[in-house]
């Protein structure tokens, strides 16, 4: 089974309107090929659901300053300025989501789990709209599970049956949007054969992942 | 005591240094806490988490020696120490909100005296978010702010924060130029004053009621 | 139709071989589950995996090859296969709850008309335990029970079962040495038998009430 | 600093009575020499936390038949008669969870999360006595956080530091229950010094264990 595929083949998967997850943290490790085709394809009304919205020329913050996105899911905003200004104009609707809850929500998107139990946000404006629960004598917020319809991935290395190794501080998002999309795209700096990739160090095992495109960055 | 704005950084993150123990998992926030780094004492080894997916962060590279994929939770080019291990940020917020972490520093636009703690939005004016802080600050064993006691002559060190908090009820101490303040069961005791200021005039720049500590010192930095 | 056990298991193997796709991830039961892997077709490529941490999972070490620190989640040695991972039990079953695994086919001690199982527990007589088989009956996209059809003459696919469930109403398909049932909204179908019974046979050994398929078939095996 | 300690280093540390998370999956992946040390010591009434009971001759399964062990959670006990004869006695407690919500648990009690949101165990059993909540339409458990007073680790190859690698199949439990206890005790097949084992490949970062000891196995 080869996934492998070019930009042209992930052209028909992106459409407008669509949710997508995509990784990345201040842009250290977001597939930049596949933001670079969303733009091509002057996608529009998206749902960005990532760490953050990076820098104006940066990953997501390239899709917030193109106005490809109608709202983002993120837990951070503050380095683009874009992100700022559209949310004030009223184009674009900004969730803040505190990071460990975000990767939590997303998480038990992937694995069937129906919420996330955290202290995170007790007691401030994160509670708001939001069921709470005594448990052992603490109080928690029941935070709602994440799921998109297109994760773009970016892997250090991927081989040709989706398995991916992440370096550094790549991995960040990247193998848990990899569990929670009805399709996941890899966009991988190196790619190879499968069975070329240690199986001790593979985060995201290639049954999760449909397409794998190498990455032009 | 008027002192500039570097000199003020400094005395604090010198003397949050002091804070920290040999083994120790610390975390700390983007500007004025990452300058804690500087400052650590020789036999105190500590490792830094970044919570993007790191602990044991080392400095910055050395030039020539940069990895782009080796990045901080503020987006800049780090290095990793021997000790040192990357994972994701599900990990990440597993060591920070599962209380792994021995300390946490972190700025403020205001705290108050029931520990609660405001640093993450403006409304209408600063949206930039809350990025890791509100589980850092939730989950990490002890909290320390570390900020100049005023800010363009606003008193910062409140009686009760006024700004959408951060969380509520978690910060253990608070650092600045003038003193070290501990949040109690009774309130916030003021534990130590810089040597060039007096209790009355951090009394008077701070709008927190404060309890003077019967055995006030003066901050070894 | 009378055959001995292991006949009737490899009916059910080969038949239940059939239902796999390439490409599939694929979890098997300890037991009669585990023989579905000698039939699979030529040019279909599933992904075992077994639950403990392990995708891509192989066939038995060829002697002299094994591996201690490479076992199955029945505790035997086996291989990895080139396109397999290894992880820890947390990612595991966030493939498994999460929907990841398209089938897993396990055995019953009962089943019944509405898709429950019984596959863990006997009070009072055996408490194995139900391992990984709750999530797995409640993650996986589809539910294969493999089972023969009678045990020592009792009915085992019941009207509903008596035994604590392992699940409700999560079954998909049985496949017996007799035939090939599909839990839908209007009940329990007979769509196959084998070419050595009856469809009078069938229901005279099941408890089940048993809708026959308007185009009932012979099973292909 | 210098976490290596010998067996004799860890004694003091166990104590009658303790709650135990132990690493391992049928056994592959447990600290054989930590479970002989608990047998030398004589421990009573211990609580131990782990996937399954084993064999009676190997991991888990040999405090079980040793009478060490006064309750155990667990998903499994069938390879093991010792447990059955012994919760039918009742002279030692069976508290059977689901194995994916009972390493979720243990990730929970370790990541400060309130509890586990799961569909798995609805309509069965396992439900008696446990919250149940709807949440977009489906019914789901609440199973509470797990914590230990000790982790017993296995690892493949540990730092002097504390980092571990874990090979093949014996990750199952180890990272998880490192995360989850107040004393992390880690018997590694090999030792080497800091900065040996590969940053990338590490599982547990050393910041979580307090002790390692050079396993005998």
């Amino acid at each position: 089974m080869n996934k492998i595929v070019d930009y042209a083949g992930i052209k028909p998967l992106l459409k407008d309107g669509m949710t997508m997850m995509i990784g990345g943290f201040l842009g250290c490790g977001t597939p930049e090929g596949l933001i670079d085709l969303i733009i091509e394809l002057e996608l529009k009304e998206l749902t960005i659901i990532g760490n953050d919205t990076s820098f104006v020329d940066r990953g997501i913050g390239r899709l917030v300053a193109n106005g490809n996105v109608k709202q983002v899911i993120v837990s951070h905003i503050g380095t683009n300025p874009e992100s700022g200004k559209r949310m004030t104009e009223g184009t674009m609707a900004v969730e803040l989501s505190p990071q460990g809850t975000l990767i939590e929500r997303i998480r038990a998107g992937g694995s069937g789990l129906g919420g996330v139990i955290t202290p995170t946000g007790v007691g401030t404006i994160v509670e708001e709209g939001k069921n709470k629960i005594l448990l052992a004598g603490r109080e928690y917020l029941i935070e709602m599970p994440l799921r998109a319809d297109v994760a773009l991935v970016y892997a250090s290395t991927a081989d040709t049956f989706g398995n991916c190794y992440y370096r550094g501080t790549t991995k960040n998002f990247n193998p848990i949007i990899a569990l929670a999309a009805d399709t996941v795209i890899v966009e991988a700096e190196t790619v190879v054969a499968a069975g070329e990739i240690n199986p001790e160090v593979i985060m995201t095992p290639g049954v999760l992942v449909d397409y794998v495109v190498k990455g032009e960055y | 005591m008027a002192v500039d704005a570097n000199r003020a950084k400094e005395i604090i993150a010198k003397r949050i240094a002091m804070e920290l123990k040999d083994g120790q998992l610390v975390n700390l926030g983007i500007g004025l806490p990452t300058l804690v780094a500087n400052y650590i004492p020789d036999g105190v080894n500590v490792v830094l988490q970044s919570e993007n997916g790191m602990v044991g962060m080392g400095p910055t590279p050395e030039e020539g020696k940069e990895d782009k994929y080796i990045t901080n939770a503020g987006g800049q080019l780090v290095t990793i120490q021997p000790i040192g291990a990357f994972f994701d940020t599900a990990m990440s917020f597993s060591l920070i909100r599962g209380g792994h972490v021995d300390v946490t520093v972190l700025g403020a636009l205001e705290v108050d005296q029931e520990g609660n703690l405001s640093n993450w939005i403006i409304p209408g004016k600063l949206v930039p978010g809350m990025g890791g802080a509100m589980d850092l600050v939730t989950g990490a064993k002890k909290v320390i702010v570390a900020m100049q006691h005023t800010a363009k002559g606003e008193l910062k060190i409140k009686k009760r924060c006024e700004l959408p908090l951060t969380a509520k009820g978690q910060v253990d101490m608070i650092v600045s130029e003038l003193g070290v303040m501990a949040v109690t069961a009774e309130g916030l005791v003021l534990k130590e004053i810089h040597r060039d200021t007096t209790v009355e005039e951090v009394i008077s720049l701070t709008e927190a009621e404060l309890i003077i500590d019967d055995n006030i010192k003066v901050m070894e930095i």
